[in-house]
């Protein structure tokens, strides 16, 4: 009995001294996790999901504070992946942030364009070119669609231009062949 | 009151340990030969685990985070013997026919998780209740999959139930064919993988709709 | 920051061994409670599976603590010292169990209880343990089959060794169609547990 | 036959080989047409740049395109005429999408620009290669490199060996076997070029032992020179340049290089002989021998001048027939529908067969794959055809990449074996082009991730850079303030500058 | 637009492929009937209906076209093989459950032709050897050995009633396999020269059983000369098979059947030439069948020398099983141009 006591607390003292030691020793700073989530966001910095930009939307989410179905332009597909790294159920996306869209980019009518520098300030990625009382050009491969140069234009001015499929960019069709449909033909 | 509704219903379906969170396989493969091992285990099971929340959720905020899943299992472990005791002590032939099992509780993960993930963060009250509730919905798992086991395999069920009332209660075996050549398959441990295949896929099928 | 660290480990180390001491408590008290209860379930449950080698009615002493300690033998198998059961009534021994093992199964050794009286007749057998291939060789435990009770009162000077014996070697016992290894090993060890009990009846039964 | 020193491939094919069909008679010569459409891209790597506008006047051979950059090629008018306009049109590519195009309206005249002849006797290598940057020649055989590319070699490389593709081991293209059988002096004479230039030691030639006319034509007119001509055994895919060296020389180019890293060069026929015809006669590339046949009246090869609809070349051969369904460009392994008759002849296109249901049955019912590896067994890069499948088919890209999909050469021998009847190279291209669409987007992704954080960076660094400012301005006006205040004043505008980060953030 | 290249194909489908297989069991069958009787009939009758019923009732159930998927003639081939593994006078029902189980559990649990991860005959046949040992282990004897002769009409009253029949009946025409029968006389120290010269052993394996392989090789040959199956299988299976039991044999002539013996009973020659071979739950890499052949044979001689029971192929095979994907991601050949 008595024996049977010690063994327990020596156990306790044991375990004890080792768990509270390395609970100090391996203590894990800074969360890998954000990094993958950022990862998977599509970078559009368009601020849709209610954050101010992809990166601060990872954090939200690491931390549990945002769903992971508010990033249209990553869309179902983006909720999935998200779902699969957290470890969570797929959740389709929430229409509160807005719908998925064709990609686009913005275009500058440049006839009514006054030089106001308000877009280049908005836009999260630096790829509005131009100064005061001058011209702008959207640097078209580095947009990403995110519209937020839309809002502060005084002349409605920019235009979101679908991006269309060219022999270029054209893709491989996943094949389709349905044995029900096959058999019968 | 809808709080321990909600509570019931993960415990019998949504997050049954047995078919949707696969915790616990051990006991539920090797003892659920028969309709009386799995419900007896079952209800060991369920008792151990309403214990183990309702102790452990009061004295949830004394325990350093670093230690808890030690004192988690010195808590659940200690419970466990004490069941083990009174089963020995007063339902021997229970204690025979389950064996190994009835220790081995401590080790089952469903248990631990429900702790982990439920007493730890809740008042005593409802940590009990889920405690009780997911052992319950296991210890109905247990029992349909010994129940289907039993009556494949010997074409009997509730066999064994004299264990638990005495020899008086052999009448109440229900025999379903006179002469079954018994599909041993189904007692056997593999007919215990494809009859919980079956449940799961049931389950699975019936939410489907 | 040493201080620190020292000051965390140590707490959680008393945590332990506070957490502990309560399990222990609840441990020992129930230990007690059911010291008893349990002795007397095991015993009860020896008892009754005893009886099934030696029917109550037969004997009048705690046949459970009666036993006496043989060595090795060949004639039942065994490697170290057993037990032996010795049934008495009003002092006399009547009867007694031997543990034997029959090392020729179908897939290794099988266990059994062989319950002799003093006239070498057997009065019962039961199988302890055995690995014969379920729905096969296993119809030698009374739960699945009555084959066993093949053996009550069969006894030496009725049978000839050649009788002792599945039937399609020639003997009396009967079998299941495509499993003979294994009640061949049954009767084989039961046979020579008769052997050995004649041999030593002046150990065996005498006080 | 005998084959000496043939170092055999594993896999391969030998479909039936349905090259009879446009043998029987000589290359014959499209008229000129009405209308001849360029598209900007006929070859791998950078569009040409325009050099001409609507309405311009232009002669025959040209440049209305010239090369941009070193991977390009130009482009010149292959009759002449005016340019009609300059706009998108339906170019022969397997997605049916338009592509930028010149549109010359031919005067009939075929009026030449003024040869000039090449002294390629006496000039060196880079200067030649130079030149022949604007003859517009590409790699005839189907992969369109362009092939001053080809002959440029590096300081710290040198070619041993100058391999002369004439295995065409597509079945029903004939095209260059009936071009070596009629013109085998050019093509030595090119050969000949391409050697002197790369400065190759030896040279051979590979084809595939089928093609015997061709071959005894090449034997005489290669007489007087060192060149090799080695017969291979006729085998799908033994045209592949990968598999060609190996075929010839043992030699395994590695995965990620190229045959030049080896000391090799290949080239087809028909390109080294454009290269004479440049350097010699100074003829740039505006034609190309064309096989059209199958389920033509007359199966033939002619030689077409680039951007010549096609409908011309099938009104030539006789038409289109009752039971053609379809126009495949390229041969039926490896080859795609085209999306109309219109499209122009291009510098890819090597043979067209006019499709029937006779010829190429619609496919039989897609069962799934049961794993008995004939794709594996057919495969001559020893790919695992079927775990690819799987992989792509379950769109495992990650998984597919590991299994080096990279490496298929999509020459469908796999298909072409498969019991289930399983468009095998469909999965594959498609596994293909999504890897690389996705690859392109996550590039762009980094991009935008990189522009924005160094544009946060900035504005922080100008909030903090504007902040100490007005802290200096504010020490400024007390200079009393001793050291102590000093240091605070700077960390609560410090402090500020953080909080408003903060607040940034949370916002 | 169909851009399906390529055009042309030139393979034998999946069902030419199955029938080859089916065609190539008949030899083996033929001798069957001439040795034991018409019971193998009637079994394979029996699995071939219920296979057809069952998996149109499944393919149904699926919603999948019915036509093709019969007409691969996969089904039949699981059925044919159960049918030729089981004693040949076993009850009737005990073909028709065992062919439930394959083409259920074996084949449409996993989604079907193509996605079953364990060879589905062998599934059957695990699971009714699991289940009903000893009716599994009543093996007929050959015609010419039994007391009194059985009509053909015999055979099949004996399918259809087994369990009207008295057991000393069954016992004067069944026996234990010349495997099962080497396996418990050993147990009672009998030298191995003396239990061979029970009447059930031939010249080469078991009586009558040993002519039934030599048909089964023959088609077996077959198959390999048309290209249905690789050499790499079953040369590996049975050289791996023959040399353990050579060496054995070798050690101890007593105890250890002759390598011959190994090769010429049991089931070794069906398994090596149409169960190991069954692509869909084989590796596909050369090297990895072989190493898949080498294993099962190394696993059913030591389930045949140590194990529980007489014969191991099923188990092996379905052990093996597990680990194909495994052996197939470890043995990806060279890639051309790769080191």
């Amino acid at each position: 009995m008595i024996t049977a006591l010690l063994v327990m607390i020596f156990l306790a003292v044991v375990l004890g001294l080792v768990l509270g030691y390395s609970a100090i020793k391996f203590k894990v700073d800074g969360d890998p996790m954000v990094a993958r989530i950022d990862a998977i966001l599509p970078q559009t910095q368009c601020g849709q999901c209610g954050y101010p930009g992809c990166k601060p939307y990872a954090n939200a989410i690491a931390k549990g504070e945002a769903d992971i179905n508010q990033c249209p332009p990553g869309g179902d597909a983006g909720a999935k992946a998200l779902a699969e790294l957290m470890g969570m159920e797929f959740k389709p996306l929430n229409q509160e942030h807005g719908v998925q869209k064709p990609r686009a980019v913005a275009l500058i009518d440049e006839s009514t364009c006054i030089g106001c520098t308000l877009c280049i300030q908005a836009c999260p990625v630096d790829a509005i070119l131009g100064a005061a009382k001058q011209m702008h050009t959207i640097i078209a491969s580095e947009c990403t669609g995110c519209e937020l140069c839309l809002p502060p234009c005084p002349v409605d001015c920019i235009t979101m231009e679908p991006v269309l499929e060219n022999s270029q960019s054209w893709k491989w069709k996943y094949p389709v062949y349905n044995i029900e449909k096959t058999s019968k033909a | 009151m809808s709080d321990i509704k909600g509570i019931a219903l993960d415990g019998f379906w949504k997050q049954n340990p047995g078919v949707v969170q696969l915790l616990g396989l051990c006991p539920t493969l090797a003892v659920t030969t028969s309709v009386i091992n799995g419900l007896s285990l079952g209800i060991a099971t369920a008792i151990v685990m309403a214990l183990s929340n309702a102790s452990v959720s009061p004295i949830r905020k004394f325990i350093p985070t670093e230690i808890r899943v030690p004192v988690f299992i010195l808590i659940i472990a200690a419970l466990v013997t004490v069941i083990d005791f009174s089963i020995h002590a007063f339902i021997q032939p229970l204690y025979k026919a389950l064996g190994i099992f009835i220790p081995l509780i401590v080790t089952n993960c469903i248990v631990l998780a429900r702790v982990e993930s439920f007493a730890a963060k809740n008042k005593t009250t409802p940590s009990f209740f889920d405690g009780l509730f997911m052992g319950l919905g296991l210890a109905m798992v247990l029992t349909f999959l010994g129940a289907l086991r039993e009556l494949f395999g010997k074409g009997t069920l509730l066999s064994g139930i004299d264990l638990i009332l005495g020899p008086s209660a052999n009448n109440l075996v229900i025999h379903f064919f006179s002469d079954y050549q018994g599909f041993l398959l189904a007692i056997l441990p593999p007919g215990a993988f494809i009859g919980l295949a079956c449940l799961i896929a049931l389950k699975n099928r019936i939410e489907a709709r | 920051m040493f201080k620190d660290h020292l000051k965390k480990i140590s707490s959680t180390a008393a945590a332990m061994i506070i957490f502990s001491l309560l399990a222990s408590t609840a441990l020992s008290i129930s230990y007690f409670v059911t010291k008893t209860p349990i002795e007397e379930s095991d015993a009860r449950a020896k008892r009754i599976f005893l009886n099934q080698v030696i029917p109550s009615n037969l004997y009048d002493n705690n046949l459970v603590k009666d036993t006496i300690s043989v060595e090795p033998n060949p004639l039942i198998g065994n490697k170290k010292n057993i037990d032996i059961y010795r049934a008495k009534k009003n002092n006399q021994v009547i009867a007694v169990i031997i543990e034997t093992i029959a090392p020729d199964g179908y897939s290794g050794e099988i266990k059994t209880l062989v319950g002799i009286d003093q006239e070498d007749k057997i009065l019962g057998v039961r199988v302890i343990t055995h690995k014969e291939t379920p729905g096969l060789g296993d119809y030698i435990e009374i739960e699945k089959s009555q084959w066993i009770k093949n053996f009550d009162l069969k006894s030496l000077d009725k049978m000839t060794e050649k009788e002792w014996a599945v039937k399609k070697d020639g003997g009396d016992f009967d079998y299941v169609s495509g499993a003979t290894i294994t009640p061949r090993a049954v009767i084989k060890s039961t046979y020579k547990s008769l052997l050995y009990a004649k041999e030593n009846k002046k150990r065996l039964f005498e006080l | 036959m005998q084959f000496n020193n043939i170092f055999k491939f594993n896999g391969g094919v030998h479909p039936e080989e349905n090259k009879s069909l446009s043998t029987t008679l000589p290359i014959a010569r499209l008229p000129i047409p009405k209308k001849l459409v360029l598209p900007l891209r006929q070859h791998v790597g950078h569009v040409a740049k325009l050099k001409v506008k609507v309405g311009d006047q232009v002669l025959k051979g040209q440049i209305i395109a010239e090369a941009d950059g070193n991977i390009s090629a130009a482009i010149h008018a292959p009759t002449s005429g005016k340019i009609l306009k300059i706009s998108e049109e339906i170019i022969p590519h397997p997605s049916g999408l338009p592509d930028f195009c010149i549109t010359i309206e031919s005067d009939l005249k075929d009026k030449w620009i003024e040869k000039k002849p090449i002294a390629w006797k006496k000039l060196d290598s880079a200067a030649l290669i130079e030149m022949i940057s604007s003859s517009g020649i590409v790699g005839l055989g189907g992969a369109v490199f362009p092939s001053h590319m080809k002959l440029k070699v590096n300081q710290n490389q040198s070619i041993e060996t100058l391999v002369i593709n004439a295995a065409e081991c597509e079945p029903f293209i004939t095209c260059d076997d009936m071009f070596m059988r009629e013109k085998a002096d050019e093509i030595i004479q090119g050969t000949l070029i391409a050697q002197s230039i790369l400065h190759a030691k030896q040279c051979v030639i590979g084809i595939e032992d089928n093609k015997i006319e061709a071959y005894q034509a090449l034997k005489k007119a290669a007489q007087k020179t060192s060149i090799e001509i080695k017969i291979v055994p006729t085998l799908y895919p033994s045209g592949d340049a990968k598999r060609l060296i190996y075929l010839l020389m043992g030699i395994e180019v590695p995965k990620e290089k190229r045959s030049v890293d080896l000391g090799i060069q290949v080239f087809n026929v028909a390109t080294v002989a454009a290269i004479y015809r440049y350097l010699e006669l100074g003829e740039p590339s505006i034609s190309r021998i064309v096989t059209i046949t199958g389920n033509v009246q007359n199966p033939q090869n002619y030689e077409v001048l680039f951007g010549t609809p096609l409908s011309e070349l099938i009104k030539a051969a006789g038409g289109k027939s009752n039971k053609t369904q379809k126009f495949i460009m390229g041969g039926p392994m490896m080859g795609f529908d085209l999306p109309s008759i219109d499209v122009p002849v291009t510098k890819a296109m090597n043979c067209v067969i006019e499709s029937s249901p006779e010829l190429f049955p619609s496919p039989k019912p897609v069962m799934p794959c049961i794993r008995c590896a004939r794709c594996a067994d057919a495969c001559p890069v020893n790919l695992q055809p079927q775990e690819l499948y799987w992989f792509s088919k379950s769109s495992q890209l990650e998984k597919a990449k590991d299994y080096n999909l990279f490496d298929c050469i999509e020459c469908g021998c796999c298909t072409y074996v498969c019991p289930s009847n399983i468009p095998l190279v469909q999965f594959y291209r498609y596994a293909k082009s999504e890897i690389i669409a996705q690859d392109k987007a996550k590039e762009a992704a980094n991009t935008a991730r990189e522009r924005n954080e160094s544009r946060l960076a900035r504005i922080e660094r100008e909030k903090k850079e504007r902040a100490e400012r007005h802290a200096q301005k504010a020490l400024g006006a007390q200079e009393k303030i001793s050291d102590d205040e000093k240091k605070s004043t700077i960390a609560a505008a410090v402090e500020r500058v953080k909080q408003t980060q903060q607040e940034n953030i949370k916002n | 637009m169909d851009n399906r290249s390529p055009y042309i194909v030139d393979a034998p489908s999946v069902s030419v492929i199955m029938f080859k297989v089916l065609l190539a069991l008949i030899p083996g069958i033929a001798l069957y009937v001439y040795a034991f009787g018409l019971g193998v009939i009637v079994n394979i009758t029996l699995a071939s209906l219920t296979v057809v019923l069952t998996e149109s009732a499944i393919l149904a159930i699926r919603k999948l076209p019915i036509k093709p998927f019969i007409l691969d003639g996969s089904g039949l081939v699981t059925a044919w093989l159960l049918a030729l593994s089981i004693p040949s006078i076993a009850p009737w029902w005990i073909i028709v459950l065992g062919t439930l189980l394959c083409i259920i559990f074996g084949k449409h649990v996993y989604g079907g032709l193509g996605y079953n991860l364990f060879n589905p005959a062998m599934v059957g046949y695990a699971i009714l050897l699991i289940s009903f040992p000893s009716i599994m282990t009543h093996w007929q004897i050959p015609t010419n050995l039994m007391e009194n002769h059985v009509e053909w009409l015999d055979q099949i009253k004996i399918i259809m009633n087994s369990h009207l029949l008295s057991k000393e009946t069954i016992d004067a025409m069944s026996s234990a396999t010349p495997l099962d029968y080497i396996k418990t006389q050993l147990t009672l120290n009998q030298p191995l020269n003396i239990i061979q010269q029970n009447k059930i052993f031939g010249f080469l394996g078991g009586s009558g059983l040993e002519l039934v392989n030599l048909g089964y090789l023959a088609g077996g040959l077959y198959l390999l000369k048309d290209k249905i199956i690789s050499w790499h299988l079953p040369v590996s299976f049975l050289t791996t098979l023959f040399f353990t039991a050579l060496i054995f044999n070798s050690f101890s002539p007593d105890t250890f059947a002759s390598p011959l013996f190994h090769v010429m009973s049991g089931g070794s020659i069906l398994c090596a030439f149409f169960i190991i071979t069954d692509p869909v739950s084989a590796p596909t890499t050369p090297k990895g069948k072989i190493y898949f052949g080498v294993a099962i044979a190394l696993l059913v001689f030591i389930i045949r020398i140590f194990g529980g029971y007489p014969e191991g192929i099923a188990f092996a095979v379905l052990f093996m099983n597990i680990f194909a994907p495994l052996i197939d991601s470890l043995t990806q050949p060279r890639i051309f141009g790769h080191k």
